[in-house]
């Protein structure tokens, strides 16, 4: 491997010896990073390998507890993010840090020192917000309100954001997690174009694949050490699964995780044998199936059907329904119209614990959200959902032993990393809430699994393991619907794809018919070409 | 390489009961120091006001504990504090903040008096139960309309319940002056409930069963909150109220539902006021059971298995404080002050004892 | 009355060793008005009869029984409950501890009479009629508003001894007698008097506590031809323009009469309140001498019985 | 004098303390500060701005030293709960406490016992020039005292400075989401610390215009729950200024309304009557304000390394 120590003549950033600790956890151990003029610069790493926080201290959310950061030449000290914008750093976080019921305009502005007499003149902005918009190719309504738009255009508005304040770093922290392959690519011209004017960018991703297409430089991490720089041109996708990951042993098991969507370089899935599971029995019928969003408004309206062991993909961007949809087929978001069964069950109408007991389980996008009581124990979150039935219950009580015993056994079947059963869920990784989240499902013996984004924000262990199990699950006989924006991900997994827009289907696509850009092309609403 | 490096795991926390023990005596711990900083900060206003601290704290600790009288007092002072505690407690276990004990212990209290009146004849083993039946459901039926406009109207329970405690003060005023009104009295007040209302005394000097009856509903709760599946849901829904929807509970069921008991608790304090205290309804008799309720809610930190203990120490503060000013000349306004004071405390006591323990490590 | 009990020898304050005397207030002792009172005649009973004393204040009514037990647990031998709201734990505390003496006050003569209770009838009535013989010559509207705090027997005893005062007057004005709801509440009661002066009522009768300040701002530096009266404490200070009098209490004579007579161990008896014990009218203020002499002369034939005026309890419709 | 006009300048008077104390609530609570010693601060107010005019001899004095006193308790609740992160309801409640022990306790130190109890003069009224002649309006809104004004322009300036200038939108994005506040270089804290700090100053002025206003003087108990009321009024006005100020206008309207009610001689008992204001506030949160949204972060502390915090 090519160490690329100085890729210009002088860096525009180096960070030199960062340590950083969150009480006992060490999350940073003396990390350099060094960023050229002009370069997209990736930050590669699995899940807690410190990209974050390493960032999140560049950018003074986190003070470092040791080590330098020299900007042009200059040491810097980078209190707080008024001393990063300042000194002309911008960052893209992760869940976005937007004010929802602000404009977008009043969002990107927040923070500056406009000036306010007799009045500030958010016009005047919003038309300067539009011309940066158009010269970087990040289209976006300046008057809309942030709570109503997609994911994808909440992300141009927080690289407006930075670019508002002309920074000259821009950290983007994985910002490709919830958009479509033309949204990626519109991305990807976009950094380009920043680039082009003279600024830097830090792109953090676990994606392999999105490294080689857009970074000059890579610097991978794992567990709080920089393990490597090197320069795309002089690396490949195994030798930096090698660095991330570790051990090799475990890269030769990841293999598909790693390798998701470059096998075949237009984008077409791996060719394995095609479509089976067509004779299996229909275990999951949905009919018309009208569900509205919270504001009232008809978001989702399908037909779908299931057979058992099956798996059938739901693919689309953020924010056409998915949510809704899934919502209503778990039994949580009351549906206006239509019906959906289960084994021959109706269970629309019902109350979510019926649902609940008819067989259906839920794995919410949202895990943080929707799926745990972070301030209870593990034990508690497996038993949550569970409660009223035979199993945890003796007479008016819950049989507090018995679950401590199933969350123990969870904890071995799922490899859940935790001190102990009684840890409240709030402090484990996101990795291991999923897990926990998993283990609830599939202690249902689930008829229907509804599984939405299960791997976001997963690292390649983790994902593999979701996958794992989500075959397992198909094999003895359930009928899997799974959710996602990783279109990686469907092809990899699904027997089917369906293709939702504007909350209806637009499109299905068997194993083997896959082509990523023509399912992004159905994504996006363009009418079906054949 | 061997050092450590992120993440970390931690040594298994041993859940052993001595390690639990330990984290009992640290909290103890917590609070008496807050207690005692209370005091000497208290202490040290005292003196500069010019009056001996060391006997008004004598008289607070003494009222208490030097006679059967004091204690008997104590004990009946607790009761409506620890039910308004509870009343407080449980709706906040579901993310709810009931303000309107005070509204709910007085409507309790109204209703059992007017059972107690209308029925005065009946025998003591058929009034006595409605006398407290009747109080517990009016404090549930008050806490219900607030609850009901939060459900269906999405009105803030804060701001129903501060309003609805203003109703009440009316309904008394109205009921103890105009429909059974004692001319006698000198003050808004009923005339006595029959005698079969009355909750039966016992010991000398005598204190009446309605602390029994507080200490088994103390007990229940804590039953109820830990162990049983209601009790589960509840914490769910406070834990993470979208959680638990997803996962089959019935939010806003629960949510309503813990209002309703918070409200019947709070009528029970009142039922108990009127059976074993005042045998009558009398304007005013809701004290500051309200305030001290939550404030003992709060030092609790919403552990129901605490709030018992947590009101004994306020009904000792309450009741000395009469005897400070009686014996030592401070004046009662000190004791909001000494209570301020520990609330103060106790919260700082938690992030010094936080940065304790990490400079330990 | 049950005056005639002596006290077989025993302890309870009898036998010439000096009272200690503990007293319950309902509010703050700083409020110039009827807890001040209290507190004045505790002093002057210290200073004059040398007794020890120990008073408690702002004690809420349910409150009351624990605060005077106490005070026998600490052994205090003669005790004072100021405002007739305490009266009936009084009188069960009485009953319970026939070694102590009782004070209690009350605005009737109670059915029976307890050996060691000594009770201070308060007659609000009497006072207020020379408020009503004032506000019949005075009002030219023929409108008098009455404010009170909450509708409590003794205050319409007051209403109807100013509308007996109207009667005997000649007078054919009407008395509005409305309630702020709390005797303390002097943003109500500044409200509802501006609201009373603005219905062209001209006379206004108080019957406030601390409210009544507020009664006084709402008049205070208007122009209109409004006269005030109060209760309790001369509260002139308030608005000299506009106070006509107010019905005086005093409480240092009814208590050292009391204490002096429990000292000759008489330990019970009905001491009434009258314009020879403790009450009297201010000379009026912002008046005709005219009326100034129709209320002195009412006062002057209630004293010497000319003019009965009748204690009546009953709800006002 | 007209009789709608005496009402009507009842009720604007009546509304200033709801006005300031609200105000203060919101001002709080929109940067995410939830004070709840409204009362204990209004009767600190009310001591202090009494004891202080009768000391010096000047009501200005009296309000700026009271408007001093209840800043520095809003400024302590900020503290603690940005710099330690101790429970805002709990401060708050803690802070009611010791107010209103202050309260009695400085009155009873300073004044004592006394029959004849010293009086501060009241607030003068000034009227407008010119505009105090125009009927109805000119003497309801142009001929009252300068709290009133104060109370009114305050209102005005608060929805100005919230919804025009950029101090505005930095402040609700701290109540909002802090987190995204502290990433634009927002002072997340100073923010906090500042906001509750002028809540805790306005909610002791709305209790020192009592005493200027209703007595001359501080007597006991003299706020009577309006603290209380305030906490409910910055729900109903749904934490906008312009809101508060309408539903100020709707509470000090029902609470006049209730004692005209009473003085016309209408015969129902007085105390379903005094129960008005509460039942019709109730009523018209249930038919009219549904919309009422409270800020996103109202209450809650913000730690910036903390993950739960989002
Ligand atoms: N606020 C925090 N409090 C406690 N621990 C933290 C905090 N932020 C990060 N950590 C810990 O620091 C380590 C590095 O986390 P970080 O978020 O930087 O990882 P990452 O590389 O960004 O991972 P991911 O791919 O999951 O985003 C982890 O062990 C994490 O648990
Ligand atoms: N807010 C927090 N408070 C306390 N501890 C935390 C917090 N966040 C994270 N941790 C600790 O840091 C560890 C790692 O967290 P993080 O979410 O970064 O995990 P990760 O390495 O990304 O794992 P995974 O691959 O499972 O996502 C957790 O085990 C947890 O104990
Ligand atoms: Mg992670
Ligand atoms: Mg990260």
């Amino acid at each position: 491997m090519t160490e690329n120590s100085s890729p210009g003549p002088r860096p525009l950033l180096h960070m030199d010896g960062i340590r950083k600790t969150f009480g006992p956890v060490v999350a940073l151990d003396g990390v350099d990073l060094t960023v050229g003029r002009n370069e997209v610069h990736g930050l590669l790493g699995g899940n807690g390998a410190g990209k974050t926080t390493l960032m999140n201290v560049l950018y003074g959310l986190y003070r470092a507890d040791e080590g330098i950061v020299t900007l042009d030449g200059q040491e810097v000290v980078i209190r707080d993010p008024r001393d990063a914008i300042s000194h002309g750093i911008g960052m893209v976080h992760q869940n976005f840090l937007q004010v929802d019921t602000y404009s977008v305009t009043e969002n990107i502005v927040l923070g500056t020192e406009l000036p306010s007499w007799p009045s500030m003149d958010l016009k005047g902005q919003a038309e300067r917000i539009a011309e940066l918009s158009t010269r970087f190719g990040l289209s976006v309504d300046p008057l809309a309100t942030v709570a109503d738009l997609s994911v994808g255009l909440r992300q141009r508005v927080e690289i407006l954001k930075a670019l508002y304040r002309g920074a000259k770093v821009l950290v983007l922290d994985e910002p490709t997690t919830n958009l479509t392959p033309q949204e990626v690519d519109s991305l990807f011209g976009s950094l380009r174009a920043i680039v082009d004017e003279g600024m830097s960018v830090v792109f953090i991703t676990h994606k392999i694949r999105e490294t080689m297409a857009v970074c000059d430089t890579l610097t991978v991490m794992r567990d709080g050490r920089r393990v490597g720089t090197v320069a795309r041109r002089g690396t490949t996708p195994t030798e930096l699964a090698g660095l991330m990951v570790g051990d090799d042993a475990m890269v030769r098991r990841v293999t598909e995780v790693v390798t998701a969507g470059m096998a075949a370089p237009v984008g077409r899935g791996p060719t394995v044998d095609a479509y089976a599971a067509g004779d299996a029995p229909e275990r999951v019928v949905v009919s018309g199936l009208l569900a509205h969003n919270d504001h009232g408004v008809p978001a989702a309206d399908v037909s779908l059907s299931v057979r058992g062991g099956e798996i059938v993909g739901i693919a689309g961007v953020a924010g056409n329904g998915q949510v809704e949809l899934a919502e209503a087929l778990a039994g949580v978001r009351p549906t206006a119209a239509g019906s959906m069964s289960l084994d021959g069950r109706d269970l629309a109408g019902s109350p979510t614990a019926t649902w609940l007991d008819g067989g259906v389980a839920y794995v919410p996008e949202d895990r943080h959200r929707d799926g745990i009581l972070p301030s209870e124990s593990i034990v508690e979150n497996l038993v949550l959902g569970a409660q009223r039935g035979r199993r945890f219950r003796s007479g008016p009580f819950l049989d507090w032993r018995r679950a401590r015993q199933h969350a123990e056994s969870s904890i071995r079947a799922f490899s859940i990393k935790a001190p102990s059963a009684s840890t409240p869920a709030a402090q484990l990784s996101g990795g291991n809430i999923q897990r926990i989240i998993l283990a609830r499902a599939f202690s249902h013996e689930p008829g229907f699994l509804i599984l939405h984004n299960p791997t976001r924000g997963l690292d390649i262990p983790s994902t593999q393991f979701v996958y794992d199990r989500t075959r397992a699950a198909a094999a003895s006989g359930t009928a899997v619907l799974l959710i996602s924006e990783d279109l990686d991900e469907l092809t990899n997994l699904c027997d089917r794809i369906l293709v939702v827009y504007s909350g209806r289907i637009v499109g299905e696509r068997r194993r083997g018919e896959y082509d990523q850009y023509e399912l992004g092309h159905l994504m996006a609403g363009l009418e079906e070409s054949a | 390489m061997t050092t450590t490096t992120a993440p970390v795991q931690t040594p298994p926390r041993t859940e052993t009961r001595a390690g639990r023990g330990n984290a009992l005596a640290r909290q103890v711990l917590a609070y008496v120091v807050a207690v005692l900083m209370a005091f000497v900060v208290a202490g040290i206003i005292i003196a500069a006001l010019g009056h001996n601290p060391f006997d008004a704290y004598r008289a607070i600790v003494t009222t208490s504990f030097k006679s059967g009288f004091g204690l008997v007092e104590t004990v009946h002072k607790w009761v409506p504090l620890v039910l308004l505690a509870l009343a407080f407690t449980i709706p906040l276990a579901a993310g709810k903040y009931n303000i309107g004990g005070e509204g709910q212990l007085l409507v309790g209290a109204t209703a059992s008096a007017a059972a107690g009146i209308l029925l005065a004849d009946l025998p003591i083993y058929v009034l006595l139960p409605l006398v407290l039946v009747c109080g517990v459901l009016a404090g549930a039926v008050f806490a219900w309309v607030a609850a009901w406009l939060m459900d269906r109207f999405g009105i803030n329970e804060i701001l129903s319940t501060v309003l609805l405690n203003f109703v009440s003060f009316g309904i008394v005023d109205y009921v103890a002056s105009e429909v059974w009104s004692d001319p006698a009295a000198g003050h808004p007040t009923t005339i006595p409930i029959g005698e079969g209302g009355l909750l039966p005394l016992v010991g000398r000097p005598p204190m009446h069963l309605g602390v029994l009856l507080a200490v088994l509903v103390a007990a229940a709760v804590v039953v109820v909150m830990r162990r049983s599946v209601p009790g589960f849901e509840l914490r769910a829904v406070g834990a993470n109220a979208r959680a638990a929807q997803v996962h089959g509970i019935r939010v806003g069921r629960v949510a309503v539902g813990s209002l309703v008991v918070g409200g019947a608790l709070a009528g029970l304090a009142g039922a108990i006021e009127v059976a074993g205290v005042h045998g009558k309804l009398i304007e005013g008799m809701q004290s500051n059971y309200l305030l001290l309720g939550i404030i003992i809610g709060l030092i609790a930190r919403g552990n129901a298995l605490a709030v018992p203990f947590v009101a004994f120490g306020i009904a000792v503060l309450e009741v000395g404080s009469s005897a400070m000013q009686r014996s030592a000349g401070v004046p009662s306004e000190m004791v909001l002050i000494v209570e301020a004071l520990i609330l103060l405390f106790l919260l700082f006591s938690d992030v010094v004892g936080a940065r304790l323990r990490r400079s330990s490590r | 009355c049950g005056s005639a009990d002596p006290s077989t020898g025993q302890s309870g304050g009898a036998g010439g060793d000096s009272p200690r005397i503990a007293a319950i207030f309902s509010g703050s002792a700083t409020d110039a008005d009827y807890n001040a009172l209290g507190l004045l005649a505790l002093q002057s009973a210290e200073k004059s009869q040398g007794a020890e004393t120990a008073h408690s204040e702002s004690v809420p009514v349910p409150d009351a029984e624990r605060v005077m037990k106490e005070y026998l647990a600490d052994g205090y031998t003669v005790i004072w409950s100021h405002g007739s709201q305490y009266f009936e734990a009084t009188s069960k505390l009485a009953k319970q501890n026939p070694d102590v003496t009782f004070i209690g006050e009350f605005d009737d003569k109670p059915k029976e009479s307890i050996p060691n209770l000594w009770v201070l009838d308060r007659n609000f009535h009497t006072a207020f009629y020379p408020l009503g013989v004032l506000a019949a010559a005075q009002t030219k509207s023929g409108k008098i508003g009455y404010v009170g705090g909450l509708s409590l027997p003794f205050s319409y005893s007051e209403v109807h001894a100013v509308n007996q005062a109207l009667k005997d007057s000649g007078s054919n004005a009407t008395v509005t007698p409305v309630w702020t709801g709390d005797f303390n509440d002097p943003t109500k009661a500044q409200q509802i008097t501006s609201q009373l002066v603005g219905q062209g009522n001209d006379v206004i009768v108080g019957s406030l506590n601390l409210g009544m300040v507020g009664a006084f701002q709402a008049v205070k530096g208007k122009t209109d031809d409004v006269v005030v009266t109060a209760k309790y404490t001369d509260k002139s200070q308030f608005d000299p323009e506009h106070y006509a009098t107010a019905a005086i209490y005093d409480f240092t004579k009814p208590l050292g009469d009391m204490l002096t007579k429990i000292k000759a161990g008489e330990r019970s008896g009905y001491y009434p309140l009258g314009f020879d014990t403790g009450v009297s009218i201010q000379t009026p203020k912002n008046v005709d001498p005219a009326v100034v002499a129709k209320v002195e002369q009412a006062v002057a034939d209630i004293t010497s019985g000319k003019i009965t005026v009748e204690k009546n309890l009953t709800p006002i419709k | 004098m007209n009789e709608v006009t005496s009402f009507l300048q009842l009720v604007v008077t009546a509304m200033v303390p709801f006005i300031l104390a609200a105000q203060g609530t919101m001002i709080a609570g929109r940067a995410g500060v939830f004070n709840v010693a409204q009362e204990g601060l209004m009767m600190l107010g009310a001591s202090v701005g009494f004891l202080v005019s009768l000391t010096f001899g000047g009501n200005l004095v009296g309000l700026v030293v009271a408007g001093l006193g209840g800043g520095l308790f809003g400024w302590f609740l900020g503290w603690v709960t940005t710099r330690f992160r101790l429970d805002q309801f709990v401060i708050g409640l803690a802070l009611f406490f010791a107010a209103a022990g202050l309260a009695s306790l400085l009155y009873k130190v300073v004044i004592g016992v006394t029959l004849q109890p010293p009086l501060i003069p009241t607030l003068d009224d000034l009227s407008v020039p010119g505009l105090s002649a125009i009927p109805l309006v000119g003497p309801v809104l142009f001929q009252q005292s300068a709290m009133v004004y104060f109370a009114f322009l305050l209102s005005g300036g608060l929805y100005w400075l919230l919804y025009k200038t950029n101090h505005g939108l930095k402040l609700r994005s701290v109540g909002e989401n802090p987190k995204a506040a502290d990433s634009l270089g927002v002072n997340v804290a100073r923010t906090r610390i500042w906001c509750s700090a002028a809540g805790g100053a306005l909610m002791a002025l709305a209790g020192a215009y009592l005493p200027m206003t209703y007595t001359g003087t501080y007597t006991e108990g003299m706020v009577a729950g309006r603290g209380w009321l305030a906490i409910a009024l910055a729900f109903f006005g749904g934490w906008r200024p312009q809101y508060i100020l309408a539903g100020s206008a709707f509470f000090a309207g029902m609470e006049v309304l209730a004692l005209r009610v009473q003085v016309g001689g209408l015969d129902v008992p007085h105390q379903f009557i005094s129960m008005l204001p509460y039942v019709a506030t109730l009523l018209v949160m249930m038919f009219a304000l549904r919309w009422a949204r409270i800020p996103a972060f109202l209450g809650r502390n913000y730690d910036r390394e903390s993950r739960t915090s989002h």
